[in-house]
C-alpha cells in the first residue's frame, strides 16, 4: 500500500533521514520504534507530505506522492495524526472534527463519521462544544485521532498517540489500534512505548540516527536480545 | 509541610477539581495519578499561583498562601516543571537557569544565581557552559531543562509534571534516578504526576489518585495499585505497575 | 439642564446608531483579516480609500451607473486585498505579527502616496445625493441607513458563512496552527487569498457606500482607521455580533459626548470608554466570562 | 582596541561641530540625536515584545507639559521637564498596571496603547484654548536668562544637549541588557507564565521597564519641543508619531543598541534626501519610494539594517 | 559674479492642505516669479527654489531652515497655513531672514511679536471675521427685519490658526454689532463625523451661520447639515475651503448657491476701473497662465491672484528699491524697502494698498491697508457684495424659500 525507497529529508542544512526505505502493506499494522530524535517524526511528516523528502519516492496504492500537492495528500486515504497532537485550540471539538472531514470528499459523509468517532470516544461528544485548548492532555489526545479518522483515511499514521496518557487511556489506544485494524485499516505508528506498540503491530522497524537499524515481525523483535536491552530496559 | 483543604477549580459550570483535601510530609516524594482530565496540572497550578483556587485553602510550611502571586509562591520554596517543557528560546540554556536563580530564590544576587544555576545544571546531568542554546536540546534535554530551572529557584517542595513523558525507557530510568537524588541528596519535597506507572511506583513513597477531580485513593503504591477502583479508572491491566506494586511490597 | 432632553438627544442618538452602521460596515472586513486569521493590515482603510477613488472614476469619469460600479468596485478591492496578501503578509506569515503590522504600515505609506501621485490632492465627490427620510423634526440620510443596513446584511452573512461552511471553520483554524492545515487537506495558500479577498471585497462594500457620505481624498483613511480598529478589539477580535454591536457602543459615546462637549471630547471619551473596557472585559463586549 | 571603540567615536562626535558648522546640516544631525533618543526610549520595550503606540502620547505630555508649565506658570523648563515626564510616568502607570495585571499581551496590548496615543491628541486638541488645538503650541521666548529657560540660539549648544542626552540613552539601553532583568523581560516575552513559574515578578518587570521607556520618550518630547521651539499635536503626539518610532526602530534593528540610532539616521536622511531629490518636481512621489522601502526592508531584512549586517559579520568571523 | 536673488518659495504641494488651496496658491506665485525669471530686476537675476511643506509645520519648518542655512536663500515666500507661519516665522526672524508672506492670514502670527524681517501684504485674520459681521450687521434690517441684537448667529471654525483667528474676528465682530451668539465652536478639521455639530446647530437655531473650514470638512459639515434638515438665513464663509467654489460645487451641488465668501477679492473680480493701468495687463497674463497650468476649469480661483497679486508687489515695489537705494538683496534691504512701501487703494491687483505697520506697534510688518471682501456665489458665478466700494451687486439675502438650507 504505502512504499518509500531510500528517502533522504531534513531540516535546512540538517539532515535527519538517510536512505530510509519500508513499506506498509494494506491491513497491516506497522511500527516505527527507536529512540528520541532518531527521526521518528521527520518520517511521518515525510508521508504525509508536511515536508518534502531531498531524495527518494514515496507511493500510495501506487500513486506518486511526492508528486501529489501537500493538501491533497490526504485524499490518497493518509490521515496523520501528528505528534503532540496539534488541535486547533480556539475551535470546539466538534469544529476541529469538521476539519478532519474537509476534504469535498469526506465532506457527504460527515455525521456518518461523527457518529463513528463519537461511538469510539463517547467523551468527545460530551465535550463537543468546549474549546479543544481546554481539555487534558488525553482528552485532546482522543480528538487528534478523532480529527483524522473523519476523512475515513485508508492510512493512519500515528506519531506517538500515547504519550501522555494515563495508563488506562494508554491501553485503551493500543485496543483502538487494533479495533481500527480490524475494521480494515492500514496503521503506521510511531511509539517509545516500545513493549506496548510491539504486541499491537504486525511488524516493525527500528530507526536509528535517521536510518533503519533493524526490521521484522514484532515477535522477532521481542525477542531480538539487542532491542531488548537497548528499549526495553531488560 | 504542605497541607491542603477543601480545593475546588471551577472553569465555568465545569468543576476541574473538587473539595481535594491532602498532606506532603517533610522529605516525601508523593505521586499524583488520574486518568487523563482528571484535575492533576489543574492541581499543581493552584498550587503553583498560575490559577487561583475557587475555594479552600493552601498551606505552605504553616502559612496560607493560596491566592498568592506565582512569583511569591515561588520565592517561598515551590519550585514547579510543567508538562509540556516551556523553556525560553531567546536565552541559552545558562541563562534559563540563571534567570530561575535569580528571580526565584528571591534574593537577587547575580552571584548566587549563577551558582546556583551551575548547581542545579550539574544536577540534571546538562552542560554548564554559558553559550548552550536552547535549541539543539531534543525532548529528553528539554525535561532536563525543565527541572533545573525547577530546581535553580531554591524549593523545598518540587512539583514535577509529567516528567517522563516522550522519553525512551533508558531515559525514563535515568530521570526516575535523578527525582529520587534531588530528594536524598538536596532534602526537597517531591509531588511527581506521573502516567508511567512502571517507573513512578518505583520511586514514590505514597500515591494519591484523582478521579474527575476528586481523590479517590491514596496510600502506598502497594496498596493503591491493588484498590479495584483505582483499576477499574485508571490503571487498567497494568501489568508494570503490579509488578512494582509487588516489588515494592516486598521491600 | 432641561433643554438637553430634548429631540435632538433622541437624535444625536440616532445618528450615533448610523455612524455606527458606518463602522460597523467598515470593522466587518477588518474582523475577519485581523480578528479571523491572525493578519494585520494596518492599511485596510486606505484600501477603502482606493475603492473610493474607483468609484469615484467609475461612476464620474466612466459614468457608470451607481449599481453597476459597485460591483466592480467590490471585485477591485478583492483583488487589492488578495495582492496584499500575496506580495506583502505572504512572504511574513512565519514572521513575528509585529512585521506584518510594519509592513502593511508601509503599504499604508505606498497607497497613500499612490493615490497622491494617481489622483492628485483634490478632494473628489461622487455627487450623488441621497434622498432624506424626515420623522417629526429629526432627518436621516438614506445613505446612512443604506450603509445600516448593508453592515447588518454583511455581518450576518458572514457569521454564517463563518459558522456554518468548511471553508469558515477552515479559515478559522489557519491562524491557529497554518502547518498542520495540510493534513486536513486544507490548500492553505487558497485559504488565504480567498480570505483576503473576501476582507477586500468587504472593505470595497465599505467604499461603496462611504463614497456616498464622505469626500474622497488620499488621507481620508486616516479619520476612521484607528477607530476601526479598536471596535475590532472592543468587539473581542473574530466577533462578528460583537463587533457589530461594539461599532454602536462607539458611535453612540462619540455622538452624544459631541452633543454635551466639543466633538473631540466625544472621542476622548470613546478611547478612554475603550481602555476602561479592555481591563473590563479584555475579550471583548461579548465575551462569556470563564 | 574594542575597548575604546566607543570612546574615540564619543571623542569624534563631540568634537564634529567644531569642525564642521555648516548649520543646516547641523541642523539635522540635532534632530536625528533627538529622535534616536525617542526611538531608543521606543525600543527598550519594543525589544520585549511589548510594542506600544501609545509613545506618541508620552512624548506629546513631555512637550506639552513643559511647554504649558512656562507658557502658563512660568515655570522654567529645568523644573517643568521633571514634572512632564513624572506625568508621562503616572500616565503609563495608569494605563500598563491594568494592561500587565489582567495579561493584556500582543495585538490587544498595541491596540489599547494606540487608544492612549489617540486620548492624548485629541485631548491636546479639545483643550485648544490652553494647547492652541491643532495649530500647534510655541513655547515663549525668554526676554532673560537662556540656560533657565532651556533656549539657546545656536545650534552647537543644542547638539552638544541631544548628544549627551542621545548617550545617557544608550547607557541605559546597555545598563538594561547587562541586567538580569533583561532576562526576565525576554522570557516574560517568551512565555508569562514560565517566567512567573520562574519566580519572575511579571507586572512588577514591565511595568519597570514601561516607567523607563515612558521617561526617556516624554524627555524627548520636551527636548524636541525646547529645539524647535514648537510642537504641535501631529508632530509629537498621537498615532502616526507612534508609527513612526515603530519603523524606524525597525528599519535600523530592534536587538541592537545602536538600532535606533540607525533607524533614525536612515529614515530622517531618506527623507529629506527624497524630499529634496524630489522635492515639488514629483509630488508624492518621495513618500511611495519611502513606503516601498519599508515594505522591503521589513520582508528581506527583518532584524533591521544594523542587525542584519552584524548577523553578516559574525557568519563572515565564524567562515 | 553674477548678480541674483535666490527666493525661498514654500506651500503644500502634498496633504490635506495642497486641495485646500495652497497648490493654487503656488500656481500664482509661481506664475509671477516665472515670468520675472525671463527678465531681471535692476540687473538682478531672480531665482527661486520650491520647496513643499507637505501639509505639516513641522516640516515647514525644516524646508524653511533648509532653504536658508542649505540652499542660501536670500529670502523666503509664500506659505499657505498659518499653523505654518507662527513657527516658521519665529524662525525665520531668530535666524535674521526676510520673509514675505503671501497668503497665511491668521493674526497670531504677527501680533505682539514686534518682528523686524516679516512682512505680510495679505489682510489679517481678524479683518476676515469683522467684515463678515459687518456686512450682516448693516442689512440685519433690511434683509432679516430684525435688529442685530436680535439675531442668532452661531460662528463655528476649523481649530488650526486660521480658524481660530478669524472666529476671534467673528467674536470682536459680533460684539461691536451686537449680535446674539447662541453658538460658537471649534473642532478639527480632519473629524471624521459632525454630525453632533449639527444636531447642535439645530438645537441653537442661528439665522446666520458663519463658517471657517477647509475642504473636506466644510462638505462634510453641510451634506451631514442637509441631511439632518439644518435651516438657516445665511452661510457666510471665510476663504480657505469657501474659496474653492469648484470644489465646494462638487460636493455640495446647487447647495452652494448664494454662500457668501469671504477672501482678498479674485483679481479677476476686482474693479479694474479703479486700479492702476499697468495692472489689467498683469492680470489678463496670470489669467492666461493659469489656464495653461489648470485647463477647464470655470471660475479661476481668488487663491491663484492672491498668491499673484502679492509677490508682484514684492517684485515691483520692494526689490527695485532694496537694490537701488539700499544695494542689495540682504535683509536689511529689504526690509527698509518694505517699510518705505505705500501703494493707495487700487495700487494692487486685489484692490487694496500697501503701507506696513511699523516696529513697535503690535501688528509690525502687517499691511495697514489691506481688507477683504464678501462675494457671493449666484448661480456659478462669484459677485462681490461688500464693502460698497467694491460691491458689484446687490446680495441675495437672506436664502431664498424653497432652496436646501432655507429657513422659510
Ligand atoms: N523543525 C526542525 N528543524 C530542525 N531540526 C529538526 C526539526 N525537527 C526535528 N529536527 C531534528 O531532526 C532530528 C529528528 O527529529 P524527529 O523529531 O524526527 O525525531 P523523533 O524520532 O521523532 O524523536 P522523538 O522521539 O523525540 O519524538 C532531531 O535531531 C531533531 O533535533
Ligand atoms: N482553562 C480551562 N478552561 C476550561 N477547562 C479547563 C481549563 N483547564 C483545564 N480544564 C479542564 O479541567 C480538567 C482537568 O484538567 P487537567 O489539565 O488538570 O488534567 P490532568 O489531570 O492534568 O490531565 P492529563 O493527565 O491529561 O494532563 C480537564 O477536563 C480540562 O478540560
Ligand atoms: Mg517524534
Ligand atoms: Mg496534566
Amino acid at each position: 500500500m504505502l512504499e518509500l525507497k531510500s528517502v533522504d529529508a531534513g531540516y535546512g542544512t540538517f539532515q535527519a533521514l538517510f536512505g530510509v526505505s519500508l513499506d506498509v502493506k494494506a491491513g497491516e499494522a506497522v511500527g516505527v520504534i527507536g529512540p528520541n530524535g532518531a527521526g521518528k517524526t521527520t518520517l511521518m511528516r515525510v508521508i504525509s507530505g508536511l515536508i518534502r523528502p531531498r531524495a527518494g519516492t514515496i507511493t500510495m496504492e501506487g500513486a506518486d506522492v511526492l508528486k501529489t500537492p501537500e493538501h491533497r495528500i490526504v485524499s490518497l486515504g493518509i490521515a496523520h495524526v501528528p505528534e503532540n497532537r496539534r488541535l486547533f485550540p480556539r475551535l470546539t471539538v466538534e469544529d476541529n472534527l469538521k476539519m478532519g472531514a474537509f476534504m469535498p470528499e469526506a465532506r457527504a459523509h460527515f455525521a456518518e463519521r461523527l457518529d463513528f468517532v463519537f461511538d469510539l470516544f463517547p467523551r468527545m461528544k460530551e465535550r463537543r462544544h468546549q474549546m479543544a485548548g481546554t481539555m487534558s492532555g488525553g482528552e485532546q489526545q482522543m480528538c487528534a485521532i478523532g480529527r483524522a479518522l473523519m476523512s475515513d483515511p485508508k492510512l493512519l499514521l500515528l506519531d506517538e498517540p500515547s504519550a501522555g496518557l494515563a495508563p488506562v487511556v494508554v491501553q485503551q489506544v493500543f485496543e483502538l489500534v487494533k479495533r481500527i485494524r480490524a475494521g480494515g485499516l492500514t496503521v503506521l505508528i510511531v511509539e517509545q512505548n516500545v513493549q506496548q506498540v510491539l504486541k499491537v503491530v504486525d511488524r516493525a522497524y527500528l530507526l536509528e540516527a535517521g536510518s533503519i537499524r533493524a526490521s521484522g515481525k514484532s515477535s522477532e523483535m521481542l525477542a531480538d536480545d539487542s532491542i531488548r536491552q537497548a528499549y526495553l530496559g531488560v | 509541610m504542605l497541607e491542603v483543604e477543601g480545593l475546588v477549580k471551577r472553569f465555568g459550570g465545569f468543576t476541574a477539581v473538587n473539595q481535594v483535601s491532602f498532606k506532603v510530609d517533610r522529605g516525601e516524594i508523593l505521586g499524583l495519578i488520574g486518568p487523563n482530565g482528571s484535575g492533576k496540572s489543574t492541581i499543581f497550578n493552584m498550587l503553583s499561583g498560575t490559577f487561583q483556587p475557587s475555594a479552600g485553602s493552601i498551606k505552605f510550611a504553616g502559612a496560607e498562601i493560596s491566592g498568592l502571586a506565582p512569583h511569591r509562591i515561588i520565592n517561598r520554596g515551590i519550585g514547579r516543571t510543567f508538562q509540556i517543557p516551556r523553556p525560553f528560546h531567546r536565552l541559552t540554556m545558562f541563562e534559563n537557569v540563571a534567570l530561575a536563580g535569580y528571580f526565584g530564590q528571591g534574593k537577587h544576587s547575580r552571584v548566587k544565581a549563577e551558582e546556583a544555576a551551575e548547581r542545579a545544571l550539574g544536577m540534571v546531568g546538562l552542560p554548564t557552559d554559558r553559550t548552550a542554546a536552547v535549541d539543539g536540546l531534543g525532548a529528553a534535554g528539554l525535561k532536563k531543562l525543565e527541572l533545573a530551572k525547577a530546581l535553580a529557584t531554591g524549593p523545598k517542595l518540587l512539583l514535577a509534571d509529567e516528567s517522563l513523558g516522550g522519553l525512551d525507557e533508558t531515559e525514563m530510568d535515568q530521570a526516575a534516578d535523578m527525582l529520587r537524588k534531588i530528594r536524598d541528596e538536596l532534602g526537597i519535597t517531591i509531588i511527581w504526576v506521573e502516567h508511567i506507572m512502571g517507573v513512578l511506583m518505583r520511586v514514590v513513597d505514597r500515591v494519591m489518585v484523582l478521579d474527575h477531580g476528586e481523590k479517590i485513593s491514596e496510600g502506598l503504591p502497594s496498596e493503591v495499585s491493588n484498590d479495584p477502583r483505582v483499576i477499574e479508572v485508571y490503571l487498567g491491566t497494568d501489568a508494570d505497575a503490579t509488578q512494582a506494586a509487588a516489588a515494592e511490597a516486598r521491600r | 439642564m432641561t433643554d438637553i432632553f430634548d429631540i435632538y438627544l433622541l437624535e444625536a442618538m440616532v445618528n450615533g446608531i448610523l455612524l455606527g452602521g458606518v463602522l460597523a460596515l467598515l470593522a466587518l472586513g477588518l474582523n475577519l483579516i485581523f480578528g479571523v486569521i491572525d493578519v494585520t493590515w494596518i492599511c485596510y482603510a486606505e484600501l477603502v480609500m482606493i475603492g473610493m477613488y474607483g468609484m469615484y472614476y467609475l461612476v464620474q469619469v466612466f459614468g457608470l451607473p451607481y449599481y453597476v460600479a459597485a460591483p466592480f468596485t467590490i471585485l477591485l478591492v478583492a483583488g487589492l486585498g488578495a495582492l496584499l496578501h500575496w506580495l506583502v503578509i505572504a512572504p511574513l506569515l512565519s514572521a513575528p505579527p509585529i512585521n506584518q503590522l510594519l509592513a502593511t504600515g508601509g503599504v499604508l505609506f505606498v497607497l497613500q502616496s499612490f493615490a497622491t501621485v494617481a489622483f492628485g490632492i483634490d478632494f473628489r465627490n461622487l455627487g450623488i445625493r441621497m434622498p432624506v427620510l424626515k420623522f417629526a423634526d429629526m432627518h436621516f440620510s438614506y445613505s446612512r441607513l443604506l450603509a445600516f443596513a448593508a453592515a447588518l446584511i454583511g455581518m450576518l452573512l458572514v457569521y454564517f458563512f463563518m459558522k456554518r461552511t468548511y471553508i469558515g471553520t477552515a479559515i478559522r483554524a489557519i491562524s491557529q496552527d497554518r502547518q498542520i492545515m495540510a493534513l486536513m487537506g486544507v490548500d492553505t495558500k487558497r485559504i488565504y487569498l480567498n480570505t483576503s479577498a473576501l476582507g477586500g471585497a468587504l472593505a470595497g462594500l465599505a467604499s461603496c457606500l462611504l463614497v456616498l457620505q464622505y469626500d474622497i481624498h488620499p488621507f481620508v483613511g486616516l479619520s476612521f482607521g484607528p477607530i476601526t480598529f479598536l471596535i475590532c478589539v472592543l468587539g473581542g477580535l473574530g466577533n462578528f455580533v460583537g463587533g457589530f454591536v461594539a461599532a454602536f457602543v462607539f458611535a453612540e459615546i462619540i455622538s452624544l459626548g459631541g452633543l454635551f462637549s466639543d466633538l473631540e471630547w466625544g472621542y476622548v471619551l470613546a478611547f478612554a470608554f475603550f481602555i476602561v473596557m479592555m481591563f473590563i472585559r479584555p475579550a471583548g463586549l461579548l465575551a462569556r466570562r470563564s | 582596541m574594542r575597548q575604546s571603540l566607543p570612546w574615540i567615536a564619543g571623542a569624534a562626535l563631540i568634537a564634529l561641530p567644531f569642525v564642521y558648522r555648516e548649520p543646516y546640516h547641523l541642523h539635522i544631525l540635532i534632530l536625528i540625536l533627538i529622535w534616536s533618543f525617542a526611538y531608543t526610549s521606543w525600543s527598550m520595550m519594543g525589544r520585549f515584545g511589548l510594542v506600544s503606540l501609545g509613545h506618541g502620547g508620552f512624548m506629546g505630555v513631555g512637550a506639552y507639559v513643559t511647554a504649558l508649565l512656562w507658557n502658563h506658570l512660568g515655570v522654567s523648563p529645568w523644573i517643568g521637564i521633571p514634572i512632564a515626564m513624572l506625568a508621562a510616568a503616572v500616565l503609563a502607570v495608569i494605563v500598563a498596571y491594568p494592561c500587565f495585571r489582567f495579561r493584556i499581551t500582543g495585538h490587544y496590548f498595541v491596540l489599547v496603547t494606540l487608544a492612549l496615543s489617540g486620548i492624548v491628541l485629541q485631548v491636546i486638541t479639545a483643550t485648544r484654548d490652553y494647547t492652541g488645538g491643532s495649530l500647534g503650541y510655541t513655547p515663549d521666548r525668554t526676554k532673560g536668562n537662556h540656560l533657565w529657560a532651556l533656549q539657546f540660539d545656536d545650534k552647537l549648544t543644542w547638539y552638544l544637549i541631544a548628544l549627551g542626552v542621545w548617550a545617557v540613552g544608550l547607557l541605559i539601553w546597555n545598563w538594561v541588557d547587562r541586567s538580569m532583568d533583561r532576562y526576565a523581560l525576554e522570557a516574560i516575552s517568551e512565555d508569562e507564565d514560565a517566567a512567573a513559574a520562574a519566580g519572575v515578578n511579571v507586572t512588577w518587570e514591565k511595568l519597570k521597564i514601561t516607567i523607563i521607556s515612558a521617561l526617556m520618550t516624554s524627555l524627548s518630547g520636551a527636548l524636541y519641543c525646547q529645539y524647535q521651539m514648537f510642537i504641535s499635536p501631529d508632530t509629537v503626539s498621537g498615532i502616526s508619531v507612534s508609527l513612526q518610532m515603530v519603523f524606524a526602530v525597525i528599519v535600523g534593528g530592534l536587538y541592537v543598541s545602536l538600532g535606533p540610532t540607525v533607524g533614525a539616521v536612515i529614515t530622517i536622511l531618506l527623507a529629506e534626501i527624497l524630499r529634496i531629490g524630489f522635492g515639488t518636481k514629483a509630488v508624492g512621489w518621495d513618500n511611495l519610494v519611502y513606503g516601498v522601502l519599508l515594505v522591503v526592508f521589513i520582508i528581506f531584512l527583518p532584524k533591521g539594517i544594523l542587525g542584519s549586517i552584524i548577523d553578516r559579520l559574525k557568519t563572515l568571523r565564524k567562515a | 559674479q553674477e548678480k541674483k536673488i535666490k527666493i525661498g518659495v514654500i506651500y503644500d504641494l502634498t496633504g490635506p492642505l495642497a486641495g485646500g488651496g495652497s497648490e493654487l496658491q503656488y500656481t500664482g506665485a509661481k506664475i509671477m516669479l516665472d515670468s520675472y525669471a525671463k527678465k531681471e530686476v535692476e540687473g538682478y537675476k531672480i531665482e527661486a527654489v520650491y520647496a513643499d511643506a507637505q501639509s505639516k509645520p513641522d516640516v515647514a519648518i525644516n524646508e524653511a531652515v533648509r532653504l536658508i542655512e542649505q540652499e542660501k536663500v536670500d529670502m523666503l515666500l509664500g506659505f499657505f497655513s498659518s499653523a505654518q507661519c507662527v513657527p516658521v516665522a519665529a524662525r525665520v526672524e531668530q535666524l535674521k531672514k526676510f520673509m514675505w508672506i503671501t497668503t497665511c492670514i491668521s493674526s497670531a502670527v504677527l501680533e505682539n511679536k514686534n518682528f523686524k524681517y516679516i512682512f505680510r501684504p495679505q489682510a489679517s485674520g481678524d479683518q476676515f471675521g469683522m467684515i463678515a459681521m459687518d456686512f450682516i450687521e448693516k442689512n440685519s434690517k433690511a434683509k432679516f427685519g430684525k435688529e442685530p441684537k436680535d439675531l442668532r448667529v452661531a460662528i463655528i471654525h476649523e481649530d488650526g490658526a486660521y480658524g481660530v483667528d478669524v472666529a476671534k474676528g467673528n467674536v470682536a465682530g459680533a460684539k461691536k454689532a451686537g449680535f446674539n451668539v447662541v453658538m460658537k465652536e471649534g473642532y478639527s478639521a480632519t473629524a471624521p463625523d459632525l454630525s453632533a455639530l449639527v444636531t447642535k446647530l439645530k438645537r441653537a437655531r442661528p439665522d446666520v451661520i458663519f463658517h471657517t473650514g477647509y475642504n473636506p470638512d466644510i462638505t462634510l459639515l453641510l451634506r451631514q447639515a442637509r441631511e439632518q434638515g439644518l435651516k438657516f438665513g445665511a452661510l457666510v464663509g471665510h476663504g480657505a475651503g469657501y474659496g474653492v467654489y469648484e470644489k465646494l460645487k462638487e460636493g455640495l451641488g446647487g447647495d452652494v448657491n448664494h454662500f457668501f465668501n469671504v477672501d482678498p477679492i479674485s483679481i479677476w473680480l476686482a474693479n479694474q476701473k479703479t486700479m492702476d493701468p499697468k495692472l489689467p495687463p498683469v492680470i489678463k497674463m496670470v489669467g492666461e497662465e493659469f489656464d495653461k497650468a489648470k485647463p477647464g476649469i470655470a471660475i479661476r480661483s481668488a487663491h491663484v491672484g492672491m498668491a499673484a497679486s502679492n509677490t508682484y508687489v514684492f517684485l515691483t515695489e520692494v526689490l527695485p528699491r532694496a537694490i537701488k537705494k539700499y544695494g542689495g538683496v540682504d535683509p536689511e534691504a529689504l526690509r527698509k524697502a518694505s517699510m518705505e512701501v505705500d501703494l493707495p487703494e487700487g495700487g494692487t491687483m486685489l484692490g487694496f494698498g500697501v503701507k506696513f505697520h511699523g516696529e513697535g506697534t503690535p501688528m509690525a510688518g502687517q499691511n495697514e491697508r489691506s481688507f477683504p471682501v464678501v462675494i457671493q456665489y449666484v448661480d456659478d458665478k462669484s459677485y462681490v457684495v461688500w464693502p460698497k466700494s467694491q460691491a458689484q451687486r446687490e446680495a441675495v439675502l437672506p436664502l431664498p424659500a424653497g432652496t436646501t438650507y432655507s429657513d422659510k
